[in-house]
């Protein structure tokens, strides 16, 4: 691979790293270098190992064998804030704010600010405000994190790195919960700071974002540096093939232009505190109805509405023409619906227990018919939902212990392999990896083909557009159209996502 | 990817132990360690004959226990519980005793008052949002007033002769009906954490409720019904407190509420909810009673017991993460 | 200057004894048409420190005071005083600082006096096991001087076993007997320093199923401790005279408000209560 | 952008309170109904020299609900501080009375061994990684333990004048000593928790440690810092109780911990760590102090004292969620 030990520009270089959790082997050997004023983006698929670099990195992990020079002096960070005092800063993929303390405490924790010996929380407040507004985020600081979004989240921590004063930026997945808008304002601060002589490493499934903000390209599999590219304008196939270790054939699956009976309508409802108002649309047997729009725009709350998780205020849903009552998630899931969660850390998985246990709790009745329960089957249906969904982990193996990424496809396991009528997935490919996310789709059409109603919810407009036929768009909690596939393209739902 | 291999064989000479004590090792290692030890030192230790004490003197905090072990799971904690057995010890003992309620009848009304004292506490989590902590201290201290203006703070002595010899006759020279219960309902409560959906159904609440919200489980209705059941078997311990002293009286169980949860963990439960089973219970009740037993049995005064109790405590729990950094 | 108005800090209501006194004080007190204001300290000092000043706030004109604690505090009679309340100390005195007058049983007496009778019992030969009380308060100071006096008396009566409670609780005494009796399965005398501890006593004896009689003493004549007594659940205790106590206590009271003289100590035995003379205390408590 | 907004003036009315009760209204609210009702029914509850009592009456668990209110922030327990403070006692007790060491001395040396079992069970939990339950419940049972056999069980009276003084003479007619030591020392700490960086990081920490760690924040020396300022507090604690009751006995402090944590959690503060606040702690302590002294005042009789202490303090905590989901 091509090193330039002694290049003048190098900030970081990373020789001969591993790691090892007791018998696992995560890293082996990765190398490479990071620049001044560039943005070197690492790529892998789930698991190969790019969050641990990252954590090694940052100090929150410690390697096992390696070595890193940092600014030409050694590299050993006991902890992240001696990583953070070198002026390394991470955004964590998985880390989560703090739910009780408000926007500007966040996104200063740690090193909040003082004059004459108090806190100088006119100065944070102004400061976080003016970071968030220019990442696209109009909130008040003062705001509890608790209430925000997703997204918004997201954006918090962003300005949380950005407002570090960091020479060295790690990005683990900014952009998985954000839309194509707020991704453009990041991209446009990335660019402002490399040009100040910041230097950022990159991590992103989304790979058409890396030839537009990557300098350079590192690719990991299975723990090893397979690949660096000098230039970011390599064509995706190429990149797909390095990090999957054979050639990927297509993205998007096929699907059957045969819908059949409406199985799901749902009749003018509306959510309590407005956040959706009035929308209505149906879903047939085998069909795939995708949900776009910009975030923010009431997506999720409609979606969790169905699924019972939230109350409505008015309107109806139906199943087969016959009107459900929606109180309690088990309502929808007594009906055969069933919701795969954006949230998967807050509302997917038990994180403290095993995948076995995460996989098997939504399918007692397939496992334990009688009532009771054999840990064989358990494990059993674990393993075969493991091999159908590629989970890179063993049935006993604690769900925190996996990559984001792995956790993802329990999710997505563990709510399908109930075998529902309608199955309703939002933001589904988030942090999943290409080849991954391939085969997610090839679980979507096959869903469908098997007579399923499906609803995919997604930022990614490609996805939707690829998978879905008709798109429904919402836009400030309203319906503003279903576009039939032959009339979905980027531009016609942009146009209604902004209305 | 990675290899996970090479640990099958050691997994496997785990998993038996670790199958009964929950994934406690640490504390059975610690267990064993104890009664190791006081098998060499003290000659009446290893006796059957303490052994049924000893199972005797757990009976109380070990069926509280159980129903401990629930609300810790979910995520909770119940303060009540020695309050709740006082309340309930006393209801029997004024029902029978001064009213001269048929026995039997008074133990169903004793039971009933105590789950209804849990219903009260469920609801004020479920439906007041109040914190476990909170809803279980004031319960605490409400139950414990009620048990004492029953009889103003009086106890009450003598019960009919079959009901004390519950406790008293040892059927086939080994077991006394209240320890058999005890068993029993440490049987009942294992497997049914183990091996119904309702009892993962907990696990799954403790360890993320949100989350079991969305998987169909109805969580309210399933946090009442665990502090009902807690509470329920709080005042059965109080039934048996009055079949083994023959009395009664408004001031037992004082205290008990931190044996009770230090016993659960110790045998390896989470406060934070989803971590912990019956089988660790078992273990942290056995430490619990066989270090106070053996302690006595070697005379060790008082004020050094205290001591000692204290430091093998921490040492049955640091046991556990000591090993675990080992590996 | 009449009293009308009398504050009674108990040490802890769940202790029958106390619980005793305070009853007759305060079925006493109504006789002679006084307010009595009644406060639980439930064991702790600290807690009855406030009591006491909450009930010196409410201008009382005497106070009864049941020290709790492990000892009397001196602080409850020095704050009333500095009020100019008289104080009537009952059951425990402070010793920098004592109640105006001091009314108790003689408990070092009353011990000596039961195990006398215990040890007379047994032929003046035998292996005896004591449950202490809580180790280091003033009743199981005194309770176990008296008892040794009386036991140095007949040497061939040698105690094998000995263990405490943190709370003279009856389970206690049930657990450590229990285990007492593990070791030394052939005594023939076991004294519970309370009743609560006896009857637990009692009770962890009939589950052993000792193939000799076993002798159980206990300690203040609760009132369900007699009727035990009479069924005859343990064998012997010394009866303190709550009743007559908390009679005691108020008439002294009313006495100190008037401004007469009143003795520094009055000090009562206590019954030596067996099977045969128990009926007439539990038809009224002395 | 949908409506966070739009509350502007209700959260201006709202924040003044919120600003020392440290969002703790709903509590806050019942502590004023609690004194208005006290107010009506005694006559003396309204008198200075009533509420300088209560002020005396709290100071004790005031002083100890400081440093529990750091640990409970830090997501922590701390069980062990109503030994800790009998052992400070103890301590000053037998080298004060005993040795015959300049009292000055051995106030020093008491506030030191309690700040010591402070740090052990600050290295058991961030060290050996045990629960803090477990760790502190150890830590009680050993200083219990050795308080108790300092003088094998006995007390300790009578302390130098200057110092029993301590409590009991009120400065200009309002504050003894300890009293004002209790109010600087509250001051000190909400401004600490409110105003400087470290104060924030325990918030940041009992949030999520690992989001704490990644910022910076030294995890392990705060947790290691918060326990032993805790257990110099309850030490503190224990020196000032020595010198309200002028004694000093090793069963001093039982139960103390429910009562301290009690407060803490009635003044708002979460046992999952992040929020609460000294604020809250402040109406918390203040609540349990006014309405033990209220029913006092009333002469409730003890019994129905403790099933009342159970309700409102269960209606206290109550009102806080009714009035969040009336919103
Ligand atoms: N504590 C741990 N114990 C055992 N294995 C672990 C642990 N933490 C991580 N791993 C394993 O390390 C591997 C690499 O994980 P990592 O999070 O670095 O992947 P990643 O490349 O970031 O993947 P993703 O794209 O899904 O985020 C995974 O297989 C994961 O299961
Ligand atoms: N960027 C943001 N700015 C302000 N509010 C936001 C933002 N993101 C989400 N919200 C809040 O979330 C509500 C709807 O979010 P919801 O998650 O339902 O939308 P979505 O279309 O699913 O978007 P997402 O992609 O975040 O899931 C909004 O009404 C608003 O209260
Ligand atoms: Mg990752
Ligand atoms: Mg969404």
């Amino acid at each position: 691979m091509a090193e330039q030990p002694n290049h003048s520009d190098v900030v970081l270089s990373v020789r001969g790293l591993g790691k090892k959790y007791g018998p696992i082997t995560v890293l082996t050997d990765v190398g490479f270098d990071v620049r001044r004023g560039e943005v070197l983006a690492l790529l892998g698929e789930n698991g190969a190992g790019k969050s641990t670099v990252s954590a090694i990195i940052a100090g929150l992990v410690r390697p096992t064998a390696g070595t890193m020079t940092w600014m030409g002096k050694p590299h050993a960070p006991l902890s992240p804030a001696d990583a953070l005092s070198a002026g390394v800063g991470l955004i964590h993929q998985e880390m989560r704010l703090l739910p009780d303390l408000s926007i500007a405490e966040n996104v200063f924790v740690g090193r909040l600010p003082t004059r004459q010996g108090r806190i100088d929380r006119a100065s944070i407040n102004r400061r976080a405000e003016e970071q968030l507004r220019r990442l696209g985020l109009d909130v008040a600081p003062t705001t509890l994190v608790r209430d925000l979004k997703v997204a918004a989240q997201q954006q918090v921590e962003i300005a949380k790195a950005l407002t570090l004063n960091a020479r060295l930026l790690i990005f683990d997945e900014p952009t998985a919960a954000l839309g194509g808008e707020e991704t453009d304002l990041l991209f446009r601060r990335i660019e402002q700071l490399k040009a100040e002589g910041v230097s950022f490493i990159y991590i992103s499934h989304r790979l058409d974002e890396i030839a537009r903000i990557a300098d350079r390209i590192a690719v990991l599999r299975d723990g090893q540096l397979v690949a660096t590219h000098e230039t970011a304008q390599i064509p995706v196939k190429v990149l797909v093939e390095e990090m999957v270790g054979r050639p990927l054939d297509r993205m998007f699956p096929t699907l059957d232009e045969a819908p059949g009976e409406v199985l799901l309508e749902v009749e003018n409802i509306s959510s309590p505190d407005g956040t959706f108002k009035d929308v209505s649309f149906s879903v047939r047997q085998g069909e795939v109805l995708g949900i776009a729009g910009i975030v923010g725009a009431g997506r999720t709350e409609l979606v969790r509405a169905i699924a019972g998780a939230d109350p409505i205020s008015s309107g109806v849903v139906k199943i087969q023409g016959k009107p459900i009552g929606l109180h309690h998630p088990s309502d929808a899931l007594d009906e055969g619906i069933v919701l795969v969660p954006e949230d998967r850390k807050g509302q997917g998985l038990i994180l403290p227990q095993t995948i076995a246990e995460n996989i098997a709790q939504t399918n007692y009745e397939q496992i334990a018919p009688s009532g009771w329960i054999n840990p064989r089957n358990v494990n059993h249906f674990a393993r075969s939902a493991i091999s159908r969904f590629g989970i890179k982990g063993q049935a006993e193996q604690r769900v925190s212990q996996l990559s984001g990424g792995n956790q993802q496809k329990v999710v997505i396991a563990k709510c399908i392999s109930r075998n529902p009528r309608v199955v309703i997935l939002d933001e589904p490919t988030r942090g999943i990896d290409v080849g991954a996310r391939a085969a997610i789709y090839d679980v979507v059409a096959d869903l469908a083909r098997r007579g399923m109603a499906v609803i995919v919810v997604s930022s990614d407009l490609d996805e939707v557009l690829g998978l879905a036929h008709r798109v429904m768009v919402l836009s400030r909690g309203i319906n503003r159209g279903i576009l039939e596939r032959r009339d979905a393209n980027r531009l016609a739902v942009m146009e209604l996502a902004t209305t | 990817m990675a290899s996970i291999a090479g640990t099958k064989a050691e997994d496997a000479k785990i998993s038996w132990t670790s199958y009964f004590s929950g994934g406690a090792i640490g504390p059975f290692i610690g267990l064993i360690a104890l009664c190791t030890f006081l098998a060499f030192t003290s000659d009446t230790f290893l006796t059957l004959r303490n052994f049924l004490n000893v199972m005797d003197q757990i009976t109380v905090i070990g069926v509280m226990a159980i129903g401990m072990t629930l609300v810790i799971l979910l995520g909770g904690i119940d303060l009540s519980v020695g309050s709740v057995l006082a309340l309930s010890g006393m209801v029997l003992g004024y029902l029978g005793n001064y009213l001269g309620w048929p026995f039997g009848l008074g133990i169903v009304a004793a039971l009933v008052v105590s789950a209804l004292c849990g219903v009260v506490s469920g609801l004020m989590i479920t439906k007041l949002n109040m914190p476990a902590f909170i809803a279980t201290l004031a319960m605490m201290s409400i139950a414990r007033g009620i048990a004492s203006i029953i009889t103003d703070g009086q106890q009450i002595v003598g019960f009919p002769d079959w009901f004390s010899s519950l406790a008293i006759i040892r059927h086939f020279g080994l077991l006394s009906a209240t320890v058999a219960a005890m068993v029993v309902l440490t049987i009942v409560f294992f497997v049914f954490l183990k091996y119904r959906p309702a009892g993962r159904a907990l696990y799954a609440i403790g360890g993320n409720p949100e989350v079991a919200r969305l998987a169909g489980i109805h969580v309210e209705r399933a946090t009442l019904l665990v502090y009902t059941v807690c509470a329920l078997l709080a005042g059965l311990a109080g039934v048996i407190l009055s079949a083994r002293l023959d009395s009664a009286q408004p001031s037992s169980g004082i205290g008990y509420e931190l044996d009770t949860i230090a016993a659960v963990v110790i045998g390896g439960a989470s406060l934070s909810g989803g971590v912990g089973g019956i089988g660790g219970t078992v273990v942290g009740v056995l430490i619990i009673g066989f270090l106070r037993n053996g302690l006595n049995l070697l005379h060790v005064s008082p004020f050094v017991q205290q001591v000692i109790i204290g430091v093998v405590i921490a040492l049955a729990v640091a046991a556990d993460t000591l090993r675990a950094r080992h590996r | 200057k009449d009293a009308k108005k009398i504050g009674l800090a108990v040490a802890n209501l769940q202790a029958d004894f106390f619980n005793q006194i305070k009853q007759s004080v305060e079925a006493y007190g109504k006789t002679k048409d006084l307010e009595i204001i009644t406060v639980d300290a439930k064991g702790d000092a600290a807690t009855q420190v406030s009591q006491i000043q909450d009930l010196l706030a409410q201008n009382i004109d005497a106070l009864i005071y049941i020290p709790a604690g492990a000892t009397a505090a001196s602080v409850p009679v020095k704050a009333a005083k500095a009020d100019g309340v008289p104080v009537v100390n009952v059951d425990r005195n402070a010793e920098g600082a004592p109640g105006d007058t001091f009314i108790a049983t003689n408990s070092v007496a009353s011990a000596k006096e039961l195990c006398t009778y215990i040890a007379k019992q047994a032929d003046g030969k035998g292996k005896m096991l004591i449950i202490h009380g809580q180790k280091g308060t003033t009743p199981e100071v005194d309770r176990t001087k008296g008892c040794s006096e009386a036991l140095k008396d007949y040497p061939d009566i040698k105690v094998v076993g000995e263990l405490w409670s943190d709370g003279w609780h009856q389970d206690e005494g049930f657990k450590l007997t229990q285990d007492l009796l593990q070791t030394n399965p052939d005594v023939n005398i076991i004294w519970g320093q309370a009743d609560a501890l006896a009857l637990g006593a009692a009770q962890a004896v009939k589950v052993a199923h000792p193939d000799h009689p076993i002798m159980v003493a206990g300690f203040d004549g609760d009132t369900a401790a007699l009727v035990a007594l009479k069924d005859g659940v343990f064998d012997v205790t010394v009866t303190q005279q709550t009743q007559k106590m908390g009679r005691m206590a108020v008439d002294s009271a009313i006495a100190l408000v008037k401004g007469e003289k009143v003795p520094a100590e009055q000090l009562e035995t206590a019954t030596l209560t067996t099977k045969d003379n128990v009926a007439k205390f539990i038809e009224q408590h002395p």
